[in-house]
C-alpha cells in the first residue's frame, strides 16, 4: 500500500445520495419521493430548493426530473401507500420518512400492505419498496423526533430492516435496499448524518449484503454488539475496554431483518460474554432478541448473562443533560462491559 | 359541486325517501370546474382503445353475464360459508352493477383494487372463478394459494391487485399504481373500490390530494351502500355527500345510480377516458344496496327497515339490465336463460373445483413471506 | 362450603359488558365510542342495533344514551385522537379498536400523543384513555384480521398494555384500565370472547391489579408462562405434564406493561426451567422481552436455557390447517417443555 | 362554497399576485349551507361571555400587546437558539394576529392546540413568558419542566393542550376536547391551528367529518403562511384552497387576511360564537406569512423571492394594527411605545429568568412517564 492511495473520505449524507444516484441512473423504475426532497414544488427559479430535509437527495431533481424526484404533500399515509402501490406496479419507489416517529400516520400502508401483500397474494405480488427514514436522539429535538424504532418493524414478518452506521455501508446498504425485491427500511440515525469517517468509500456503485453483519475488530474476551449510531460508541468503548488489556470484538449488526444470528453466535461462543448496546426502548427490542437469542442458542457457552445498555423506559426528554442520559454512551458500556467481565 | 348523472336511471318518484338525494334524469349538471366530464355526448372517444365503449349488444350481453356470474356465485359461497367452509364472508349480492360498468372500460393492463367485500370486482375483472372459489376455501390452487382467502383475493396477470381487509387501506395504493403509469407513461388506468364507510378514512382525502396535484389516472370509486356495518352513511358522512367532497381537490365528483348498469357504464366511460387521456383522477359515488347482512351470518333488520329493503330489492340491477335488453331486443328470454345457465354450471364447477382442490402443503406457512431472505 | 354456594359463570363477552356498565354507573365522565358500538347511527328505531361488533357494548346505549354511548365513523385516527383530548380534558374514554391491525391508521395518536403527552408536559397532563382491541388467530380471518401485537406497544414507554386470559380478569382488569389515569391498551383474544370458565365472577364491581400476574398452579419442575390465551393453552400442557409425572407453573402474565418481573423471576428460580408460551410474532416481542429478562436476571437459577413456543415469522395464513400450525397449541408446548426437562 | 372575509383588510390591488386568491373587501359571501356566519352583522352576541367582544380600545390595545410581545420574545428566542442554547426553533415572527385576533374571544376555560411552531399560540393564550422561555432552554421552571421543549409547550391550566410536534396530529385531540365540553354540557371551546401542510394530513378530513356529524364546539384554524418548508401551498394543495374543503363536510369555512387583526378577531368572534351556541364547528383559513426560514437557520430564498417576502413583509400585522389603532385615536404613538417597552422588558426578565434557572434533576429523567407504574 503506497502514500498514493488515497481514501474517499465522504459523509453519511453524500453516501446515500450517491446511492441514490447511481441507482437511479443504473434503474429507470427507481423513483424517490418524499416531503420538500427537492422543495420548491414545480416551479422552474426554485428548482432542487432543499435537497431534502437532510440533504439526502441534493441534486436528484436536477438530473432526474420531477417526474422521478418527487415533492408529496404531507401526508405520509397517502405517498408511502402510494410507494406501495408503485412498487407493487412496476417501479422501484424510494420513499422518505424524514423522522421515524411518523410511521404513526402511515404504519397501516407498511405493515398491513407493504408487508403482507406478497404473503397474501400467494407470492404472486412484489413489493420492491425502500423507505429511507431518520432515527436517534442526540439532537435536542424531544420526545416526537428523536425516536428510534427499529425494533416494531423487525417484530413484524415481510419487512426487511438495516441500520448502517457508516458511510461505505450506507451507500452499499440502501443500493442493496433498492435492487431488493422485498419492502426494506433503512434507519438512518441522525447524529451520524453529518460525520465523515475514515473509511474507504469507493466512487463506484456496490452493494453490502442485507443480512451480513460486520465484526468490527477481532478479540477473545467479550463482545460488544452495536446497531447503527452504537456501532461508534461501542469502538470507544472497545478503546478504553483494550487500554485496561481487554481484547474486545464489535459487531456492527446492519441487519435486524434478517438478522445475521451466526455471526452473532459464533462470536459470544467465542468470548463467551456479550454486552448489546441499543439506543431503541428498551422492552420487546432489538436487544431483547438478541439477548433471547444469546440466552437461548449459546446458554452453555456463556459465562455471564447477556447484557443490555439501552436507555430506560422512558420517552425521549428534550432538556439536554436528560438527554445526554437517555443515549448509550461509551462509558455506560466500560461500565456494563466491566461488570460482565469481572 | 358535484355532478349527479342518472340518464337511464328509472328511479321512481319516491326514489328519496329512504335518503339518498334524489337523482337527475337525462340530465347531467356540469360543475364549472369539469372541463371534460360530459358523459352525454357521445363524440367523445379520443381514439383511446377500450374493451367496450357503446353501450350496444356485446357490451350489454358482457354485463349481463358478468352481473349474473357474480350472483350465482355470491349465493354459492353463502352456502359454502353456511356448511362452515369459511368465516366472515362479505357478499356482494345486489352491488353487481357498479364493478361490472366500470370493468367494461377496463383491459389486464388496467387495475383494480378493492376491499373487504370484493368477489364482485373480481369477477367483473375477469378472475378465474375456480381460483377464486379454491381462495375462499383456502385450497393451494386458489389465487392466493389459500393464504389470503375471502378478504384478499388478487391477481396481478388480471389487474386485480387485491382485496384489501382494512378499510379504506388500498386507495392510496391504487394512487400509487396510477403513478406507475403516469411515470412508465403508459395509459394504464387505476380503479379502486371503496364503501360508504371507507369514505371517512383520511387517507381518501390524502390520496385525492396527491392524485389531483399530480393530475393521476386513478378513478376513485365509492360503492355506496348505505350502510358501513350497522352504522348507515346519514349518521357517518358529514355533509351527506361522498361525490361532493372532490370538489374541494378540485377534481370531478360525479353521483350515480348504482342500481343502473348503463348510467355505471356511461359514466365510468368518461372516468376513464379521463384518465387515460391524462386529465386525472374522478370521484364517483354509486348508489347502490348491500341483500344481505354485513359479514352474512348478521341481520340486517337490526338498523334497516324491512320496507327499506323491499324498495332497494325492487331495483334490482340485474332486472333492470334484464328489462333493458328485452325492451330493447338485444337478446330474447331463451338467450338469457341461455346466459343463467352458463354461469350456473360455471359456478357449479367452480365448486367443484374448489371442493377437490387439496389444502396448502403445511410448508407453505413460512413461504411467500418474502422473496427472499 | 356449601352446594348452595353456587358459581356465577358468564362469559368474557358478557365480563366486559358487566365491568362497561359498572364503570358507567360510577363515574359519568367514562364514555365509550368506537364503530357500531351502538349501530344504527342516532335513528331512534334502531336503537342498540349491534352492541358492538363483538357484542362488548350491548345495551349500554339504551342504559346511558348516544351521549356517552358513541357511534363513530371508521376514521380510527380521528376518534383514537377525540378520545386522547377527551381524556386530557377531563373525560374517561373507552375507544374500541375493533381489530388491533388498524392500529396502523392510528398509531400517531395512541404512540405519540396518548403516550408521550404526560411526559413532555411535564406530568402536568394526565391521559386516562382506555383502549381495548381484538386480538389473536384461529378465526380464520388471515393477515390482517388475526395479529396480536401487544408487543409494539408494550415498547412504547408512557403506555400500560393487559392481556385477560378469563371472564373474571377480563372485568377487574376492564374496570381497572378505566380507572387508571394513564393511556391503557386491553387486549382481547377473539378465541376467548364467546367462552364460559369455571370461574366464579361476582356481580359486583371489583378491580384486578394492573401490573400483576397470577400464578394459576404451583410446581417445582417447570414454569409455563402464558398470556391471554395462551394461558390456556399452558394449562392443558401442565395437565399432559402432570400426567407425566411433573410438577408444573402456571404463570398467567396478565399485565405486560407494567410487567410483574418478580413474580417471573421467583417462580424461574424456583423451577429452574421456564417456557414462554406467546401468540404474536416471534421478533422483538413479549416473548424475546421475558427470556431476555430471565436469561439476565436468573442466569445462575437455570437449569436450561429459556425456550420460548411462538408462530414462526410469518404473517397469519387464512387456510385453516395453515392456520392451526401458526397458533400455539398445548402439544407444541409439551414438546418444548420435555425438551427443557429433559 | 367557502366564504372570504375582508372587513379591514387593506390588500393593495395586487393582493393576488403572488398566488392567494384576491380576498372581497367590506363584503362577505354568504355561503347557502352557512346559516349564522355573519361577522359583518355587529347585534350578533346572542348573550356569550367573552373576554374581548367588541373592537374598541381595550381589545385592540389588548391584542398590540400580544402581538407585539410574541414578537419580541420569538425575536429573543432565535438569539439564545442563535448563541446554541437550542436547536430547531420554529419562528412565528410575521403570524402574530392569527392567534391574537382568536385567543381575544377566548378564556382560561377555552382551550388551544397547536403545533411545531405555536410560542404564538402559547402567548396569545395567556401562558407565562418566563415559563415559555425557561422550556425553550430545557430548564425545570420550564412549562413541561424542560422535557418537551420549544415543540411541546403546554399548561393546561392556561387551556393551552399542547404544541404538538406530528404535522397534524393535534387535530382529532382537539375535537376530543371538544367532545368533552359536549359531554359535560360546558360552553368551552376548543381552536386548532394547523398549517397549509398540515392540511394535507388525512386527520384534518376525518376530524371535520366527526365534528360535522357530532356538532362540536371546535374551530379548525389553518394558518396558510404558504410554505410548508419548501414546499409552496399552491403544489401541495390540490384546488387550492384549504377553506373551500369544509364545504365537503357540510360546515363553513372561511378565508381570511391573516394579517388584518381586526379580521381575524371579527371572524372568529362569529366562529367562537357559533361553538358556545352548540352550533358546530368552524374551518378558517388564515393568509399569513412567515418571515424567518422554517425552523430557523435555513434561508428562505431558495425556494420563494425576495420580492414576495418584501410584498409580505410590507403588510406587516404590527403595523396594520398600529395604523388602525393611530388612525383611530385609540392610543397615541406615546402611549403604544409605552407597549413596546413593557414588552421588551417583559421578554428581557423571562430571559433572564430562563437563563438562571437551573437544568431537571437527573431523575427526572425517569418521572413523569407515567402517573403510576
Ligand atoms: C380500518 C378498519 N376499521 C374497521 C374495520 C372493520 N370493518 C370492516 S368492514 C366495515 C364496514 C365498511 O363499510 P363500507 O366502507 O361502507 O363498506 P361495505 O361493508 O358497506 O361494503 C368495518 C367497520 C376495518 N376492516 N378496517
Ligand atoms: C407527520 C409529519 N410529517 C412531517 C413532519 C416534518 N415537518 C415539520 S414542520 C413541516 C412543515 C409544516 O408545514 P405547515 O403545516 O404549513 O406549517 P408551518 O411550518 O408552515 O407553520 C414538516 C413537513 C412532521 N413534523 N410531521
Ligand atoms: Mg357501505
Ligand atoms: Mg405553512
Amino acid at each position: 500500500m503506497t502514500q498514493a492511495q488515497t481514501v474517499r473520505q465522504i459523509s453519511f449524507i453524500q453516501a446515500i445520495n450517491e446511492a441514490l444516484r447511481q441507482e437511479m441512473h443504473r434503474d429507470p423504475d427507481v423513483i424517490v419521493m418524499g416531503e420538500d426532497i427537492a422543495g420548491g414544488g414545480e416551479r422552474e427559479d426554485f428548482q432542487d430548493a432543499w435537497g431534502g430535509p437532510m440533504r439526502l437527495t441534493k441534486g436528484l431533481v436536477n438530473d432526474f426530473g420531477r417526474l422521478r424526484v418527487r415533492d408529496t404533500p404531507i401526508s405520509e399515509a397517502g405517498f408511502v401507500g402510494a410507494g406501495v402501490g408503485a412498487a407493487a406496479s412496476g417501479l422501484r419507489p424510494v420513499v422518505d420518512l424524514m423522522y421515524v416517529s411518523f410511521y404513526g400516520v402511515c404504519a397501516d400502508q407498511i405493515t398491513n400492505n407493504a408487508a403482507k401483500m406478497h404473503y397474501m397474494f400467494g407470492g404472486k405480488v412484489k413489493v420492491p419498496l425502500t423507505i429511507m427514514t431518520g432515527i436517534g436522539a442526540g439532537t435536542n429535538s424531544a420526545a416526537q423526533h428523536s425516536e428510534t424504532l427499529y425494533s416494531i418493524f423487525t417484530h413484524f414478518p415481510g419487512l426487511k430492516c438495516v441500520v448502517p452506521s457508516n458511510p461505505y455501508n450506507a451507500k452499499g446498504l440502501m443500493a442493496a435496499a433498492i435492487r431488493d425485491d422485498d419492502p426494506v427500511i433503512v434507519f438512518n440515525n441522525r447524529q451520524l448524518m453529518g460525520l465523515r469517517f475514515e473509511d474507504n468509500v469507493p466512487e463506484e456503485s456496490y452493494t453490502v449484503e442485507i443480512g451480513k453483519s460486520e465484526l468490527k475488530t477481532q478479540g477473545e474476551d467479550i463482545t460488544l454488539l452495536g446497531i447503527g449510531y452504537t456501532t461508534r460508541v461501542c469502538m470507544e468503548a472497545a478503546a478504553l475496554l483494550e487500554e485496561r488489556g481487554y481484547s474486545v470484538e464489535v459487531l456492527d449488526l446492519l441487519s435486524l431483518s434478517p438478522m445475521d444470528e451466526d455471526a452473532i453466535l459464533s462470536s459470544v461462543k467465542k468470548t463467551r460474554k456479550i454486552v448489546i448496546v441499543d439506543e431503541d426502548y428498551p422492552r420487546c427490542s432489538i436487544a431483547t432478541d438478541i439477548s433471547a437469542l444469546v440466552a437461548e442458542e449459546a446458554f452453555d457457552y456463556l459465562d455471564a448473562p447477556p447484557k443490555r445498555v439501552t436507555p430506560p423506559h422512558t420517552q425521549v426528554p428534550y432538556s439536554r443533560p436528560l438527554e445526554a442520559l437517555f443515549v448509550p454512551t461509551k462509558e455506560k458500556v466500560l461500565a456494563a462491559a466491566l461488570e460482565v467481565l469481572e | 359541486m358535484s355532478i349527479t348523472f342518472g340518464r337511464f336511471s328509472n328511479q321512481p318518484a319516491e326514489f328519496g325517501k329512504f335518503g339518498f338525494q334524489k337523482l337527475n334524469w337525462h340530465a347531467v349538471i356540469i360543475a364549472p370546474n369539469l372541463k371534460s366530464i360530459s358523459a352525454i355526448v357521445p363524440a367523445l372517444r379520443r381514439g383511446v382503445e377500450m374493451p367496450y365503449e357503446e353501450l350496444n349488444k356485446e357490451s350489454l350481453l358482457w354485463m349481463y353475464e358478468t352481473m349474473v356470474t357474480i350472483r350465482r356465485f355470491e349465493e354459492q359461497s353463502r352456502r359454502e360459508a353456511d356448511a362452515g367452509k369459511l368465516r366472515g364472508m362479505h357478499s356482494s349480492i345486489g352491488q353487481e352493477a357498479v364493478p361490472t360498468g366500470i370493468c367494461a372500460h377496463l383491459n389486464e393492463k388496467d387495475y383494480v383494487l378493492g376491499t373487504h367485500r370484493s368477489h364482485h370486482h373480481c369477477i367483473a375483472k375477469g378472475l378465474d372463478i375456480n381460483e377464486m372459489m379454491a381462495e375462499l376455501l383456502g385450497k393451494s390452487t386458489g389465487t392466493g394459494k389459500g393464504k389470503g382467502g375471502t378478504m384478499h383475493i388478487a391477481d396481478i396477470n388480471k389487474g386485480m391487485l387485491g382485496a384489501n381487509g382494512v378499510v379504506g387501506s388500498n386507495i392510496p395504493v391504487a394512487t400509487g399504481v396510477a403513478l406507475t403509469a403516469k411515470v412508465k407513461g403508459t395509459d394504464q388506468v387505476s380503479v379502486v373500490f371503496f364503501g360508504d364507510g371507507a369514505s371517512s378514512q383520511g387517507v381518501l382525502h390524502e390520496s385525492m390530494n396527491l392524485a389531483g396535484i399530480w393530475k393521476l389516472p386513478v378513478i376513485f370509486v365509492c360503492e355506496n351502500n348505505r350502510y358501513a356495518e350497522a352504522t348507515p352513511f346519514e349518521y357517518s358522512v358529514a355533509g351527506g355527500s361522498v361525490a361532493n367532497r372532490a370538489d374541494g381537490y378540485g377534481i370531478p365528483g360525479v353521483t350515480i345510480d348504482g342500481q343502473s348498469a348503463l348510467d355505471v357504464f356511461e359514466v365510468s366511460k368518461e372516468a376513464v377516458s379521463r384518465a387515460r387521456m391524462g386529465e386525472g383522477p374522478t370521484l364517483i359515488e354509486a348508489q347502490t344496496y348491500r341483500y344481505q347482512g354485513h359479514f352474512g351470518a348478521d341481520d340486517p333488520l337490526g338498523y334497516r327497515s324491512k320496507e327499506e329493503q323491499e324498495y332497494y330489492m325492487s331495483r334490482d340491477c340485474i332486472l333492470m339490465l334484464q328489462k333493458h335488453i328485452l325492451d330493447g331486443a338485444y337478446a330474447n328470454e331463451t338467450q338469457l336463460a341461455a346466459i343463467d345457465m352458463k354461469c350456473i354450471e360455471a359456478v357449479n364447477t367452480a365448486t367443484e373445483f374448489a371442493n377437490n382442490s387439496p389444502f396448502p402443503d403445511p410448508k407453505e406457512l413460512i413461504t411467500d413471506v418474502y422473496v427472499t431472505y
